[in-house]
């Protein structure tokens, strides 16, 4: 009789033997997978970048975010503390914040208007004893024990992470020493927000983070970035995994080694360079003195903050389904900014974002593959540049922090 | 109401909008002063006061290196656009030119045959006569949505 | 090895010990339970609300409507009874009727032209017998025996019933007396048609049920209606549930106590009102004699009767998947109306549909919850207010109803 | 054909739908006479005779009650529109004014970034010369599609 | 306890005692069919068109197509072979070729630039050998292994076949005689392109395929066809199924025999004709010299061959899911058309196609189909116009081809 | 520029676009010269040199057998579509008329209430005047995408 994929699907979703050096391609495109990251992953022991404290200007705000899928509010209270929680109501389930940001004292549910305070805690229950003596609500009934999910937070240097887990490590034990000083270097002062886009991306959220922690493409695809020599492969740089795998960072120095190993290996990235008509674009200053022109840093699962000469970023993914990711970017200077500064960053912006001259491939680069490998679920992803390493390299031809990624991704899911 | 002028501008959006939309993308820079300012963003950051740009350009060498970028540099799946741009709504008919506000719509039609509506907005335009010619001194495009389906390559 | 959520899904799909005060999140999230709903609920001995019979005016007339998600034809036949079929061909299974109504003496399959009369039986096959003796289909199939499957209809006042089931209990029997009585009231004359319109609910079928059964939530949602103090909860009125469960009325007094008790309670819904600047918006009459301003009455599973002062409308669903759902409004007054009754009944039409001053928010706020409670599959929804109470009441500051809902479903689902 | 006058009824649509979309409900109903009539209706109630509105108005007054309820009572998400409305066709060019029928559709932008085609139809309008001022006496909103997505709150 | 559809559904999927003359509704609307059939028919021993050579004009050209829902590339190298693969990177699986044809020497991926000779063989590994000494790739990985999946490919005048699969047999033993006879008797001279466009069907594949096999309907559903008397099912004609039932071929010859059958039947489609007023639409030469003005040919899974008159087209399924398909039309003419026969072939286009006076009606039915058989899974179709046959016959009053699709299907599914 | 010929041509699109989007098929015809010639193409096919259309007219008698099929004889289920249609961009004024390129939108709404972006594309028009009234002596309509939902029975 006929064999159902169900359960087909059951026994082949089993890791390859050859490890980290290989990615099943059912990964990308199983439903109940989707579903498993959800729980075990996204709720559970990690942390998720959820905004700028800047976002939250002054006491008595809010703004959405999501962990994961899941909607979150993170607020400001009056004295000024941040709290994070689900954004559910205890009642009947209603979010319980519609604007994307605002200002408030307390949170009132539309639906049936019980109250909240910014802690998240239900102050109110409508008509709670009835209405004039009928009606209402039992005495023993706990709402209260029904009350949205509370995040424990933590910052770090203004950005915002949270987490729905009590076994989640310190946020600072969780990134490691190194991850977190590589954010300390880049939010050396208080953020001024510049603005922010969002992009929808065509493809599951595990193929734009490996596209994020992939610093073997970033000179092949991003042709602009090569003609131009922003930045080449061949210029000095390295990476840094983190020993959970799951975080990373890729940098490099402003200075070209001038290496003609592109022209050598006659690739398609190396067709020779033109100038640019009005090359102040790239006119940059090394504002963190220490001559790293380009930072990529990525948190396990979804965070991603970006220096790109004096072009500043945070990343957050928010999936949406087994195909669909929404991608929030955040652009942001320091108060310390002058005009010339400002100015700088905001011409510079021109490289990153939906349009930006090295950025805008990103957006399509995991489309392709989603739709290339849907149809070769038992089929693998070969992962295998620089061997099978997860480790520090002071070089960025390997994918060492694409294998960091799954092996963090493995442990979590239990796979 | 100045008819002439009204038809001058929007004549001017239609030859911009068409030019686009048959792939002249060399053409489009011309529709600048030679410092004409070109800035995309979103309805968000413009009512935040928020100066951030998806595009930012402030001459037209800079637009000529973005077409150079489009056709040489970018990678992007064959697609094209159709605007279909309302009347113009003159808020200010200044000596040299005039300040124009104008609704938009563009659909995306990728080489696969999907048509999607890709972009909503306004044009806050500063429209003038350069040597005879109606040229954008500068032009924002002010986006309703901040979200991008995948990327913006082609200008809107 | 990776455990799958289907299994998971399968040991958590058990209704909570708390009974029906709690109601658990997955029931709006799982594919399976839709499909199942589909076949035991709609498909089963239920009853659901087809038309108006003012919407098949005269014989040989016919118009689609659905059990759920399945569609459906019903007819009048040139003698003037009522039928009611699935919209599907007993040959290879297309829609039989593609209009949304019209005239016919009979109707035609338009895929191969079989033919049916108005009572859904198959009459004719095109080329039965073959054409110039060959060809044609064999004497012993019997194609009739695979048309498209009857309902059984009833009418009460008007309102054309359908069930595809032998178990379903006879319409008044289903009904309820007191529900019943509640329909006839307000069915009180010969229907004149004023219009209709529809909206999409981004929700499960069953959230929006809930917001109609809810009579918690109209005084608190909809500010409208209390800064006009068009109905407040402190209004007398009541509650009707049927012994079923599945069925309900809610009704209010025009007049106002007057109470202070939203001031005192501070709640959202508590601003102070302002006057309208053209208040013949509200002016009504009280055509039932009987000094009801309100009476909102619901049928298992997805039928409303309205009266709105006078504005009257009934309204079904239809199903279109997990998450989004279409909400059908027929608008109607009674041919004894005159022309001020017409003109009052279509101003005070502003008050409902998905414009309605006091309506608009229904059609987003069941989508609030969707949204929300997606992520929280195991979480529990808390459905206390009034205790347990399943019971009629002569309050509405309880949720009598919404249990009352849980209660017939479970019946049906087995749960 | 008077250019005149096809060009005032333009601009008065264009303003119109300006207003709308940049949120000046306040002005809205500004654009009708005093005893202006207003009402949203289906193509379908339409051609079958059948008076039902969804939104339905006969005065200013009325109008201005809708904007205060939308400010102050009812709850929707933040959303906003893009009309694109087609040249106006005069039907009729009376004394006073002139009737005109003209096409639109309308995105909406939802605060997430969603856009969605939210509408289309026809404006069946009766423009007026009030004190100078071109109005509408009445404007009746016929939408195609007898389906509204979730709710209509901004009117069209 | 509560039992789940997928439970039942695993038991209910048996094919009906009654053979290939019903078919289950769930083979439409289960979508674990649906990817069983992507692995076990597509991605199995059946051979899909791809293009025609005229499509591949040159050498080092490359056109995309498809093998079910599977992105594919088909190529002409510098010497004139044809290629193809499966269109995914041996690396990550990014799409190789994204236009949708064009000319190339070889073939980069543009995520990393793995480089592929147009026989779809992995030529080169950007930075295989590192960079400078540092990273690179393993001597021992052999990402060759990894490469796109290559199809076995065979032509038959001009027509490009594909498999994945080696047990498929040759493409002539594949068609059988019959078929590939029929298939040159219209490809009877070097083709000449005259354009495309294509379809989304609302529909699962299947049903527009049972369309296509359904010489039953053609005279019933189209009656443009029948009203001017283009074809009618007594005029003379036939069908031929081949031995694997997979395929077919429906003819009929130009000359109508002017039967009054319709009248006597008395059917929609009879209604009495009218002239054209621009009859020269339909002027035709018998361009094969046998008189047949009619023949449209399948082959299982997804080809169609037609001929309308002058009118001459090859169409391809492409599924995109259980309820959407896309049918892609390529219409053609020979090199050696003079003008007049350009310009015939042009005008009689207007029979075809999306807006074609016989054949829109096609892409809307299987949809009609689709949408009333959703909520029927468990009941049949009825496929017994001639019985029980699966053979050729000179009469088209018959579904055998329809069965001979069942036949074909049942065996690759194992049901 | 002239604007008489400009708003005529305009005009005339306007009337096209209304007539189809009202369901007055049989008026349809009347726009073109009685040799008037019609194309629905694709962008792929014109651009490649491809003859094919989707449908193709010689003549106010074809497109009256059109209409007459469409009424008795064809099968769809009951639909409309809303046109929008830009300023058009005339490119030579001819002695007895304009080539005009014209941008446009079509919504489709099924009886269901379903609405979706259904076509885009240009115009590629030769307008006569004939006996002093604005026809098509030629209107090809070039669609952006390949692709058709379901069928295409009304016209363009
Ligand atoms: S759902 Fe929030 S108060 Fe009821
Ligand atoms: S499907 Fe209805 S007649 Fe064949
Ligand atoms: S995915 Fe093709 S080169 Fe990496
Ligand atoms: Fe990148
Ligand atoms: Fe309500
Ligand atoms: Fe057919």
């Amino acid at each position: 009789m006929f064999m159902r994929k169900d359960a087909m699907a059951a026994i082949s979703h089993q890791w390859p033997a050859e490890g980290l050096t290989r990615v099943p391609y059912w990964l990308y495109s199983d439903s109940d997978i989707y579903e498993e990251e959800q729980a075990r992953i996204f709720r559970g022991p990690t942390w998720s970048f959820l905004c700028l404290e800047a976002e939250l200007p002054g006491p008595n705000s809010y703004r959405r975010s999501s962990l994961g899928a899941m909607p979150v509010v993170v607020t400001r209270d009056k004295d000024g503390t941040l709290h994070g929680f689900e954004n559910r109501c205890a009642h009947r389930g209603s979010l319980l914040v519609l604007n994307e940001s605002g200002e408030a004292r307390d949170i009132i549910c539309v639906y049936h208007n019980w109250s909240y305070d910014l802690a998240g805690n239900l102050t109110g229950v409508a008509f709670r004893k009835g209405l004039a003596g009928k009606g209402g609500m039992p005495p023993h009934c706990r709402p209260e024990d029904h009350g949205p999910r509370k995040l424990r937070l933590e910052t770090l240097s203004g950005l915002v992470f949270g987490t729905l887990s009590a076994a989640a490590p310190p946020l600072e034990q969780y990134l490691g020493a190194e991850i977190a000083s590589r954010i300390r270097r880049v939010m050396r002062a208080p953020v001024k927000l510049l603005g922010g886009y969002s992009q929808t991306l065509p493809s599951n959220w595990k193929l734009y983070m490996e596209n994020v922690k992939d610093t073997y493409h970033a000179s092949l695809l991003h042709t602009f970035f090569t003609t131009f020599r922003l930045n080449r492969l061949s210029q000095k740089g390295g990476i840094v995994v983190s020993d959970s795998g799951g975080h990373h960072v890729s940098y490099s120095f402003a200075a070209d080694s001038g290496g003609k190993e592109y022209e050598q290996a006659g690739m398609r990235a190396a067709q020779e360079g033109f100038g640019l008509e009005a090359p102040q674009l790239l006119e940059a200053v090394d504002e963190f003195g220490d001559g790293i022109g380009l930072q990529i840093l990525s948190v396990f699962p979804t965070f991603v903050l970006q220096q790109t000469r004096n072009s500043l970023a945070v990343r957050r993914l928010v999936p949406q389904g087994l195909d669909q990711t929404e991608l929030v970017w955040t652009c942001f200077g320091f108060t310390t900014d002058d005009e010339d500064m400002t100015e700088r960053r905001l011409r510079q912006a021109n490289l990153i974002g939906p349009a930006g001259y090295i950025s805008m491939e990103d957006g399509a680069a995991p489309g392709f593959v989603q739709r290339a490998v849907t149809t070769a679920p038992d089929l693998l992803s070969v992962v295998e540049m620089g061997g099978a390493s997860v480790a520090s390299d002071d070089n960025r031809v390997t994918e060492a922090a694409v294998r960091g990624f799954w092996k963090a991704y493995r442990g979590l899911m239990g796979m | 109401m100045n008819i002439e002028l009204q038809l001058k501008v929007q004549d001017l959006n239609v030859r911009y909008a068409q030019a686009i939309d048959d792939n002249q993308l060399e053409a489009w820079p011309d529709f600048f002063t030679e410092d004409g300012r070109y800035r995309v963003t979103t309805a968000e950051n413009f009512e935040r006061g928020l100066p951030l740009g998806m595009i930012y350009a402030t001459s037209r060498a800079m637009l000529r290196d973005r077409v150079r970028s489009l056709r040489d540099a970018n990678v992007y799946e064959a697609q094209r656009y159709r605007h279909i741009v309302a009347p113009p709504l003159l808020t200010a008919d200044e000596g040299r030119g005039a300040r124009a506000r104008t609704g938009f719509l563009v659909a995306r039609i990728m080489h696969t045959g999907e048509t999607t509506l890709f972009a909503s907005g306004r044009y806050e335009d500063h429209v003038v006569l350069d040597d005879g010619v109606a040229r954008f001194a500068e032009k924002v495009v002010i986006l309703d949505s901040r979200l991008i389906d995948t990327l913006l390559a082609i200008p809107l």
